[in-house]
């Protein structure tokens, strides 16, 4: 059986996502390419604090420690965030935007497609709902990634260096966690790993498509599903952080 | 000629002029700089707010704003598609108000210093702006009346959010209520200022004859301000005007002298955020070049590959 | 006679300039162009936030409330920091760096120089130990501004934005602040507006040097020193306060 | 011939090579190698430090660590001269950096997560680079010698101050003492593996018979694992290592085995930092480019003028 903590855990990874990528999309607001973009960037950081509110108020629920979605997002320190170190990268470029989103939004689908059916209804509902908006954001990214990885040489360069740096951070999609295993065997959710196959699957025939090379597997690892991150996540919440942190026990 | 009679008439007549009509070359340019000003001020108007999404201070006030924003950016395309009926394209627009030819309301150059700013800029900002634009609702231009419509309706829905999230601040602590009231001092008078000059200052007298403009500066002004001092007085704040006071001979609140040296100073460029707000949009284009020039180079090799097959 | 307010904040003004300045510098940190220059102006930060630390233990002093150096430098909301604009607008480019450098430098030049014959024996002899790094940061400043501003085209063309930018933040400086007159009257220290002609007079002529045009002066006027500050400075702080906002009450 | 038995001679005394005398190709090569090596690790090391100076928690903190980072600079600076005496320039050293083609030490592809990273740093990062250091005080080289004297005794101070902060710290909240340890459980082993691979690994032979190396890998480790778990003692933290326990026998405590997989990954650009790290100070050296072109520009400009006084 799946512990209370580690069901908490898995929905905190899932919430802490939506979350931090929400919060870096958001900083592109006023300074997108067009305005088009300007608005689906907005969009989808709006879709993804939305998907983080649902999933932080669940996790609060399970820990029963009386923490509701904004003392989880705001008030914890570093360690005790469970997001993938690649939503918390700095957007650099369009390109790198584009293509983090196409790789996250990728996995994000297939994560949904299962959690529809978890034996944990709320969680099921979350996904349910979330699910049409990360099969948009797949798809708006996906075009995106085509369209910059076939475009001018300019943009094919910048997409693929994107490619390059992003690459070596998606392992830690699949890599195992605590727990996992269990929450499996309860039918809350898959295994990670178990969507690999799929993702890779997935990705590939799109950078081909995108003329882009997907580089090989390296040893290179990240950390940042297991509270251990990069050194850009302690910037991105003093930001994000600041309000709650200079005026506690305040409503808004 | 007949064209022009049938111009004036369906104008007196307080019908719609389409973009195939016909029109008097000044009336096209006086909507062109006005529609384009409109929508740039949408585009500035992004920046403000923007500055504090990643601040903002719960998940549900974050998604509020970038709700709002987003909404913003959407009037923005609604405003400059209703400029292209008009020939104009929205590059050229864009580059008129990069290299500072074009104007953008003078309002966005005032910094957000605190969260309240958010608020006050529902409350007071978006709230004058409405007051500005339900009579544009009617405005001869069909284009850009059906686009108002819609834009007043979505800025109603963000004065109330706007008021509604200062109305909890008001409830909370005394540091919540400084903010407040240290916004509403900040933008108050620049939120009374949005009206323009006083009517006899005005020079856009062919807008009022041409059924664009339908309410006059100061006539809006006093409507303003008339509401607004009521729900100031429910929030709890003082309007940072001492002469301010109703007068039952006029039936309207009076109010004191503009400061009109500020006002012009800061449509000149003087103002604290003119040149940050400029230059965040030139960056905005600049670095973004490449991606327009990937789009369309993208959209060229789509349709010779769609000719070749 | 001067209130024991008006003299808090006298000190306040020029400790806070130190302060933020010192702390924009320091993001120069191992990204400036040459390797003399990351110490250059890590060594000036490091002078700039060592004035503070004086300043603010003197203000706090003053004060009497019982706040330390930290209390006063982490701990006070934005519209408390008693800054001019100038210090807290961004590094942006080199050259923006070093022309407020200069700008800045010059006028603490004048200024020290005065305050080291304050009534205020204390700020006297703090003027006293900053003088001589005040005078390094000009000379410093000053030549690289000459060496930029008549270096090659694309130097002289940045030299000269960057001026064009901050000079109208530089009519700050000499705003009247109140109490600065029995300030004055009380010996503590010149009220600015009386530095301002000396100020001009050393500015102009490097200028001409550095083959730079100074703009006419404008209606642009900004309010840092009056607790009203750019949008720039939350960011500053949020970064600069992370710290002791989350971990209250802690000794380091 | 006489130059190359008065070489070995000078060696064979323990006397110092200096940049005018004859020395093997081979050894003003390694020595190259190694001190830009060293002078590439103090520069990128100012990377992870500094990514803390800007949310030091005291304004004495944040003094201390700017002297510090200043300091590495500094050292930077003496050991790119020390390496120009061979004959190399620093622009050349640096594009070897930026190209990836020269390295610098692993331990600063790992990242700075807390406060208590910055004391870690200076108690073990700087206190295993001393142990390697100080016999390099006696090394062969003059210049590479005379640098190390004076960036040793640098480096003690900064070791101090680093343990001090650490003492401060575990005299503090729970919070402070989970940083320290969780600071050490992840510089614990990186800090090890700076003294490189064990003897029998190492390839560097010809190091010790010139008297560039004076002592051994294992031996050095040895010396720091031994002084260390006794200051860890004093500051009451666990070093993450269940196999370490005095050996009364060797008169020496013996450690677990290091995960040589990491290192070498490490090393070839798979640590956590490895691309960050070298992306920073290409975007330093190519944003300054500008920066330097003018500098020389201006110089020949005045050289040029005072030719033509």
């Amino acid at each position: 059986m799946a512990t209370n903590q580690e069901h908490t855990e898995y929905v905190l990874r899932i919430g802490d996502n939506a979350l931090i990528l929400g919060q870096r999309l958001s900083e592109w607001c006023g300074h997108a390419p067009v305005l088009e973009e300007d608005m689906a960037l907005a969009n989808m950081a709006l879709d993804l604090i939305g998907q983080a509110r649902m999933l932080l108020t669940r996790a609060g629920a399970l820990e029963g420690e009386g923490r509701d979605e904004d003392r989880l997002a705001f008030l914890r320190t570093e360690g005790h965030y469970r997001n993938l170190t690649l939503c918390e990268l700095p957007n650099h470029d369009f390109a790198r935007t584009k293509v983090r989103n196409y790789l996250f939004s990728t996995f994000q689908v297939l994560l949904l497609s299962r959690l529809v059916g978890s034996t944990d209804a709320e969680l099921a509902a979350i996904a349910g709902k979330s699910l049409k908006e990360a099969r948009y954001h797949q798809q708006h990214s996906g075009d995106w990634v085509i369209r910059l990885g076939d475009g001018t040489e300019e943009s094919h360069r910048r997409t693929q260096e994107a490619l390059d740096y992003l690459w070596p951070y998606t392992a830690e999609f699949f890599a195992p966690a605590p727990g996992e295993d269990a929450i499996a065997a309860a039918g809350i959710g898959p295994a990670w790993h178990e969507l690999e196959q799929s993702w890779e699957a997935q990705v590939h025939p799109l950078m081909v498509e995108a003329t882009l090379t997907v580089p090989p597997r390296t040893p290179f690892k990240s950390y940042g599903k297991f509270g251990r991150h990069s050194e850009h996540m302690g910037h991105l919440l003093a930001t994000m952080q600041y309000m709650q942190r200079t005026y506690p026990d305040t409503q808004w | 000629p007949a064209y022009v009679d049938e111009f004036n008439a369906r104008i007196d007549a307080g019908g719609f002029i389409e973009p195939k009509d016909w029109m008097p070359e000044a009336y096209r340019k006086t909507l062109v700089r006005q529609i384009s000003q409109h929508a740039h001020s949408e585009i500035v108007g992004m920046l403000p707010e923007g500055n504090w999404i990643t601040r903002a201070p719960t998940l549900k006030r974050k998604a509020i704003l970038l709700a709002k924003v987003q909404d913003e950016g959407g009037h923005g395309l609604y405003l400059y598609a209703a400029c292209e009926t008009l020939g104009v394209s929205r590059d050229d627009l864009t580059e008129a108000l990069l290299s500072g030819r074009a104007k953008y309301s003078s309002i966005f150059n005032y910094p957000t210093l605190n969260w309240a700013d958010i608020g006050v800029i529902g409350w007071l900002v978006d709230g004058a702006a409405i007051m500005n634009q339900i009579p544009l609702c009617k405005c001869s231009y069909g284009p850009y009346a059906r686009a108002m419509v819609r834009i007043c309706k979505e800025e109603s829905f963000h004065q109330r959010q706007g008021y509604d999230a200062l109305l909890q601040m008001m409830k909370g602590t005394k540091e919540q209520r400084e903010m407040v009231q240290d916004a509403v001092n900040r933008w108050w008078w620049p939120s009374i200022m949005m009206f323009g000059p006083h009517d006899k200052d005005s020079v856009h007298v062919d807008s009022m004859r041409w059924g664009i403009k339908r309410i006059s500066n100061d006539d809006l002004r006093q409507k303003f301000v008339d509401a607004t001092v009521k729900q100031a007085e429910v929030l709890g704040v003082t309007l940072p005007d001492p002469a301010l006071k109703w007068n039952e001979a006029r039936g309207h609140y009076d109010f004191g002298a503009i400061d009109w040296d500020e006002f012009w100073s800061v449509v000149k460029g003087n103002g604290q955020c003119n040149v940050d707000r400029l230059a965040a949009r030139r960056k905005a284009w600049e670095d973004g070049a490449w991606v327009r020039e990937a789009a369309m180079a993208f959209s060229a090799k789509q349709a010779a590959r769609k000719l070749a097959a």
